[in-house]
């Protein structure tokens, strides 16, 4: 099964990869872009019996390894 | 005495480390493969700066999993004397050693220059023979020694004196141009609640020779010999607590 | 008849005539495995056939080379039983087609060459060509390029001490991307790319195969047109930690005399690492891709023959020791793969599961590779651009703001905003930091230090292919020995356009014989290097730019000179003489906004005289700073020996002939012009003297110039002071030009 | 409006983070994650009129500044 997870920054920590990203769209005429945040994105690849077991997996590795909670928080999506 | 010095796969200031701790100050030094859960009898620990794991998804994420570092943290709980470099340091916070985070430099690029830091705390086994306020001068070569901590984090580190060595101007002050990373309060090292651990982002094992264009890192390590000659490292330390909870 | 059609052999870059070849030298048509296989070993870029001819002139010999061309890396003794084993390459079309991998995989390549050879890779070197920073793309590139230089290098742990960096249209649509890697061996320590011994096992170790750089070798040698967007799936992505677990296990290996030869899969991937190894043994290789650990599921036997996946490595092993390399190898977290093993009937055999698909003398695909003599015209264009004359150009603006134009220049201006990004300081050794001269590190254990740069100049090679390449030779040692360091040996790039039209091959030809009379002539010999050709765009060549290392020793590292200057009220003192050479020069692009006229002379003899002489003042601590002169001129040089310093200069130079000129002119080339052989130096007064007897004894003209000290730079032709600034504008300027056209995008 | 681009490296690319996360949770022991990759995330935040028009919007930027063609692709879902 694949599950994918999403790692963002919490909203309180500053992302200078997003905000670097802003000032150039706004550079380039993008004013439109009013706020833009850089995350992670993670697909994996899971032996899993069911949708809730992959949940599962994920949301275990994602605590262990692929977020870190001082700065980070994330979501899962199972397909 | 005898330095620990931790390789992890991608360590690369390992060899700077122990060529300072071995041909500048004259002690003996063993370089401990991570797959080593045994600190071989060490008397201080460095964990030394490179790029552990490619520092593929987070600084230090990956290398806190190795089996040396139940030894590494089974060392500091018993007080002894342990300091992260840069990679080292980065490790240490997502071991939960340290508190706070290290994000990407606010330029996004890898800085590599001489900075100036000011010694903050002289209590600690790191900063010992420091005087209080020195400007030190030592290069940084880091793209992600950009300090963060909560707001509540961060004031129960200033209130505990945990904040160790600040980036400055060569005379001593806090400027936003002297800040090569944007670490919050300019924030180059911190040590733990106990004191015995402590984490910065400078590089002092390449400023301990003339030829090398500073000498200021010397005094860095000498407080570790000094310290571990005073005995200091093997006697446990009441523990402090603090509002820090650091991430296990 | 053959069994591929006209479009199958073009897609493979063969000729009809190297198509008959294969088929004699097989005794039959190839298969389609055998076909790409062929295809790669006879591109340009793996065999060199229009190069060879030419490359066999150089001079490779003298006692200090202990591995000349031919190896993965060349080797120079220097000393104490050390070897300094060093390389350049280019990396330059993938780094037009994807900036930061291109450059990134290139540094991985070449870092590869070295520990190949057994050495510690402990500097690395980059020259790197853009077009100018006003366009966004050419700002694109560069930032891409020097992030991924870093971001190899800095992850690996290899300090990036120098390099040099230029800009001219000519390269906007197709930048170079050169770059240098020094290690350091015990003599007895090296290794080589070889194979023998029947029956030993052949091992495959490091990243598994994908599809990628299929094809990456044929594309180097092709020009570039609107098509190139279709090979774009060539990228490939490098991985340092990778090449880092690689690097400390190889070395592992080595030490364990389990090994008898190893090399790397750079371009053409595992056909070029087996069959050049086992041409080397005179043996044969037999390999089974089935067993080579792959990425991507349904490979064939094409496709894993021709991927250039990075961070591989090929190597043979004494039977016996299997488990013990295995054993490294696990320690590091690699997998040593056996896939094969040598064989004594000279052939390449590919087997998959066992069924042989491809069978091919080993030396049919390197030494018997084709040879070509190209045809070669002189280019017209050469009369056209040598011609300049001085009596119709304009006195151009005052001396002060020519000197802040040429500081504020890219070319010229402070290469920070670039080293900043590089860990220069990694391994503490680095003794002279970048932008300082020469890359500089002290080899511990010994009380030797190595020096080492990199050198070109395009707009010279344009002018007089021949000259240019002079020049650059003698630049590269002239600042080696500006540290203090003698030159030892030398590697080359050659960076070109499509050798199949004469034009070019000709500019190819005349440039290999400078580099070799400049190398014959100050005793660098040349070790090794890299050859990149189809350097085009739309049909439209680069500048002919062979680029330059050269590598030199210091006996005492403590004696090592930097640019800067120490200390005021010392001497300023040139050695060689000023001509007001400005054909060519930074000084007539930047000012008059003109490529013209001939490249300044050189005397060999006497530059062989300098730089001997640098090396004696050095050693005898005569001196406390030198610098050369070149882009900008001696009012840069001096200039630059002042920035970071707070110490401002003072100085007066004869004037000039240049019949015809507006005597404004005339003084502006004696400031700015380019002329070769000379040094600026700063004396304690003490030592003035002895300098200028030692300078006179040498037969190298010698004057005091000027003295440091003040805040202003000040200088004047004859009697009159012509150019006098504040050494702070001067430096502010310098100091933030580059940074500013790249804050320009975001700002 | 909000968009989110996830940007992957295609396919074919050699992806070595992923790579070393997956060896990592090996390590520790989970066998049953087969394959990670890992990408990019941005969440934006857009001035537009309508889902389409922020789409549309959100594809732009990501030709322009969030993937790099050569050797990556993107997906993009709007809220
Ligand atoms: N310009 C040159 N001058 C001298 N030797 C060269 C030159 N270009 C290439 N060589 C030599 O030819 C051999 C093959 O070079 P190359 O194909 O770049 O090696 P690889 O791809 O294995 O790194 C090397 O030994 C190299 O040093
Ligand atoms: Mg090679």
């Amino acid at each position: 099964m694949r599950a994918r997870v999403f790692v963002t920054l919490k909203p309180s920590v500053f992302d200078p990869q997003g905000k670097t990203i802003q000032d150039a769209l706004h550079t380039l005429g993008y004013a439109g872009v009013h706020d833009v945040r850089q995350g992670k994105y993670f697909e994996l690849d899971l032996a899993a019996g069911s949708a809730d077991a992959a949940r599962a997996l994920a949301a275990e590795v994602a605590d262990k390894l692929l977020a870190n909670p001082v700065i980070e928080s994330y979501r899962i999506e199972v397909e | 005495m005898k330095f620990a010095i931790i390789v992890f796969p991608g360590s690369n200031r390992d060899e700077d480390a122990r060529h300072v701790a071995t041909h500048v100050l004259g002690q003996s030094a063993e370089l401990v493969y991570h797959k080593d859960a045994d600190l071989h009898g060490a008397d201080a620990v460095i964990l030394p700066g490179g790029f552990s794991y490619g520092d593929y998804l987070r600084t230090g994420a990956i290398a806190r999993f190795s089996p040396v570092m139940g030894a590494v943290r089974a060392f500091a709980e018993r007080g002894g004397p342990v300091v992260g470099i840069c990679n080292g340091f980065q490790i240490l916070i997502e071991a939960g050693l340290l508190p706070g985070a290290l994000l990407r430099n606010r330029d996004l690029k890898f800085v590599c220059e001489f900075v100036h830091l000011r010694v903050e705390q002289t209590d600690t086994p790191f900063t010992r023979l420091a005087q209080p306020g020195q400007v030190l001068r030592m290069p940084v070569a880091h793209g992600e020694g950009n300090f963060f901590a909560e707001p509540d984090v961060l004031r129960s580190l200033e209130a505990n004196r945990q904040v160790i060595f600040r980036y400055t101007d060569a005379a001593g002050r806090a400027t936003d141009a002297a800040n090569p990373n944007g670490s919050v309060h300019a924030i180059a090292g911190i040590c733990n609640a106990a004191r015995n651990v402590v984490g910065l982002m400078p590089h002092p094992e390449d400023a301990c020779e003339a030829a090398l264009g500073s000498t200021d890192g010397r005094v860095l390590f000498e407080s570790i010999v000094a310290t571990v000659a005073a005995g200091a490292a093997a006697r446990p330390r009441p523990a402090v607590v603090t509002a820090a909870t650091p991430r296990v | 008849m053959s069994r591929y059609d006209q479009a199958t052999l073009e897609r493979h870059g063969l000729s009809p005539e190297e198509y008959g070849r294969i088929c004699e030298m097989l005794g039959r048509e190839p298969n389609l495995t055998e076909l790409g296989m062929f295809s790669v070993m006879w591109s340009e870029h793996c065999s060199y056939k229009s190069s060879r001819v030419h490359l066999r002139t150089l001079p490779t010999g003298g006692p200090q080379v202990l591995q000349g061309p031919g190896e993965n890396a060349g080797a120079i003794d220097i000393g104490d039983g050390l070897a300094a084993v060093f390389k350049i390459e280019s990396h330059n079309h993938p780094s037009f087609i994807e900036p930061y991998q291109g450059a990134a995989t290139g540094v991985g390549g070449i870092i590869r060459d070295i520990f190949t050879m057994g050495a510690r890779p402990v500097a690395l070197l980059n020259s790197l060509r853009f077009g100018p920073l006003t366009a966004p793309l050419a700002r694109r590139i560069m930032e891409g390029v020097v992030a991924g230089i870093g971001g190899y290098g800095n992850s690996i742990g290899i300090p990036t001490v120098g390099g040099e960096i230029a800009f001219e249209p000519t390269y906007a649509g197709n930048p170079l991307v050169n770059v240098f890697c020094l290690g350091i061996a015990r003599h007895e320590e090296i290794v080589k790319g070889i194979a023998t011994g029947v029956g030993n096992p052949v091992y495959y170790v490091g990243a598994k195969t994908g599809r990628d750089g299929i094809h990456g070798a044929t594309m180097a040698s092709a020009e570039f047109d609107d098509k190139s967007a279709e090979k774009r799936p060539a990228v490939q992505v490098g991985d340092p930690f990778m090449e880092k677990l690689l690097l400390e296990a190889c070395l592992e290996v080595m030490k364990s005399d389990a090994l008898v030869g190893i090399q790397d899969m750079g371009a053409a991937g595992l056909t070029c690492s087996t069959s050049e190894m086992g041409s080397r043994g005179s043996a044969g290789i037999d390999i089974d891709v089935s067993r080579v650990p792959q990425r991507e599921t349904g490979m064939t036997p094409y496709e894993i023959m021709l991927s250039e996946s990075q961070e591989r490595m090929l190597l043979v092993a004494k039977r016996g020791r299997e488990a013990e390399v295995e054993r490294i190898f696990e320690k590091w977290d690699l997998h040593a793969e056996r896939i094969g093993e040598v064989t004594d009937d000279g052939l390449l055999r590919v087997r998959d599961h066992g069924t042989v698909v491809a069978e091919i003398p080993d030396r049919a695909l390197t030494d018997e590779a084709p040879v070509y003599h190209r045809p070669m015209e002189r280019p017209r264009y050469l009369d056209e651009v040598q011609t300049l004359d001085p009596s119709a150009l304009p006195a151009g603006p005052a001396p002060g703001e020519v000197l802040l134009a040429l500081l504020g220049s890219p070319a010229i201006a402070s290469k920070q905003w670039v080293y900043r990004q590089y860990d220069h300081l990694v391994r503490a050794d680095t003794l002279v930091l970048p932008g300082m001269g020469a890359g500089v590190i002290r080899v511990k254990g010994t009380s030797r230090a190595l020096a080492m740069s990199v050198d070109g100049n395009g707009r010279y090679g344009y002018l007089d292919p021949y000259q240019g390449a002079v020049l650059a030779v003698a630049e590269a040692a002239r600042n080696v020995a500006c540290a203090g360091a003698r030159p030892l040996g030398a590697t080359n790039c050659l960076n070109f356009g499509n050798p199949e039209r004469p034009a070019i091959m000709w500019q190819f030809a005349r440039a290999v014989e400078g580099i070799g009379a400049a190398c014959r002539a100050l005793d660098v010999p040349i070790t090794g290097g890299n050859v990149s050709l189809y350097n085009e765009t739309d049909g439209q060549a680069i500048y002919p730019t062979p680029v330059i290392g050269v590598v030199g020793v210091l006996a005492q590292a403590d004696r090592v000179l930097g640019r800067a200057f120490r200390a005021g009220g010392d001497a300023i003192v040139l050695l060689g003489e000023g001509r007001g050479e400005i054909g060519g020069s930074e000084y007539l692009k930047t000012v008059h906004g003109l490529v013209r006229g001939l490249p300044p002379a050189l005397d060999l003899g006497r530059e062989r005289a300098l730089q001997d002489l640098l090396v004696a003042l050095a050693a005898d601590r005569l001196v406390q700073s030198a610098h050369d002169c070149s882009d900008g001129g001696l009012a840069v040089a001096v200039a630059e020996c002042a920035f970071g310093t707070s110490l401002g200069a003072e100085i007066a130079v004869p004037e000039v002939a240049l019949p015809g000129a507006a005597p404004a002119l005339a003084c502006a080339a004696a400031l700015f012009g380019e002329s070769a052989s000379r040094v600026v130096l700063s004396v304690a007064p003490a030592s003035v003297s002895a300098v200028l007897a030692r300078a006179a004894a040498a037969g190298v003209p010698s004057r005091v110039i000027g003295r440091t000290g003040g805040d202003r730079l000040r200088m004047a032709v004859g009697a009159e002071t012509i150019l006098d600034v504040a050494l702070a504008e001067a430096e502010r300027v310098w100091q933030t030009a580059l940074d500013a056209c790249f804050a320009r995008r975001v700002a």
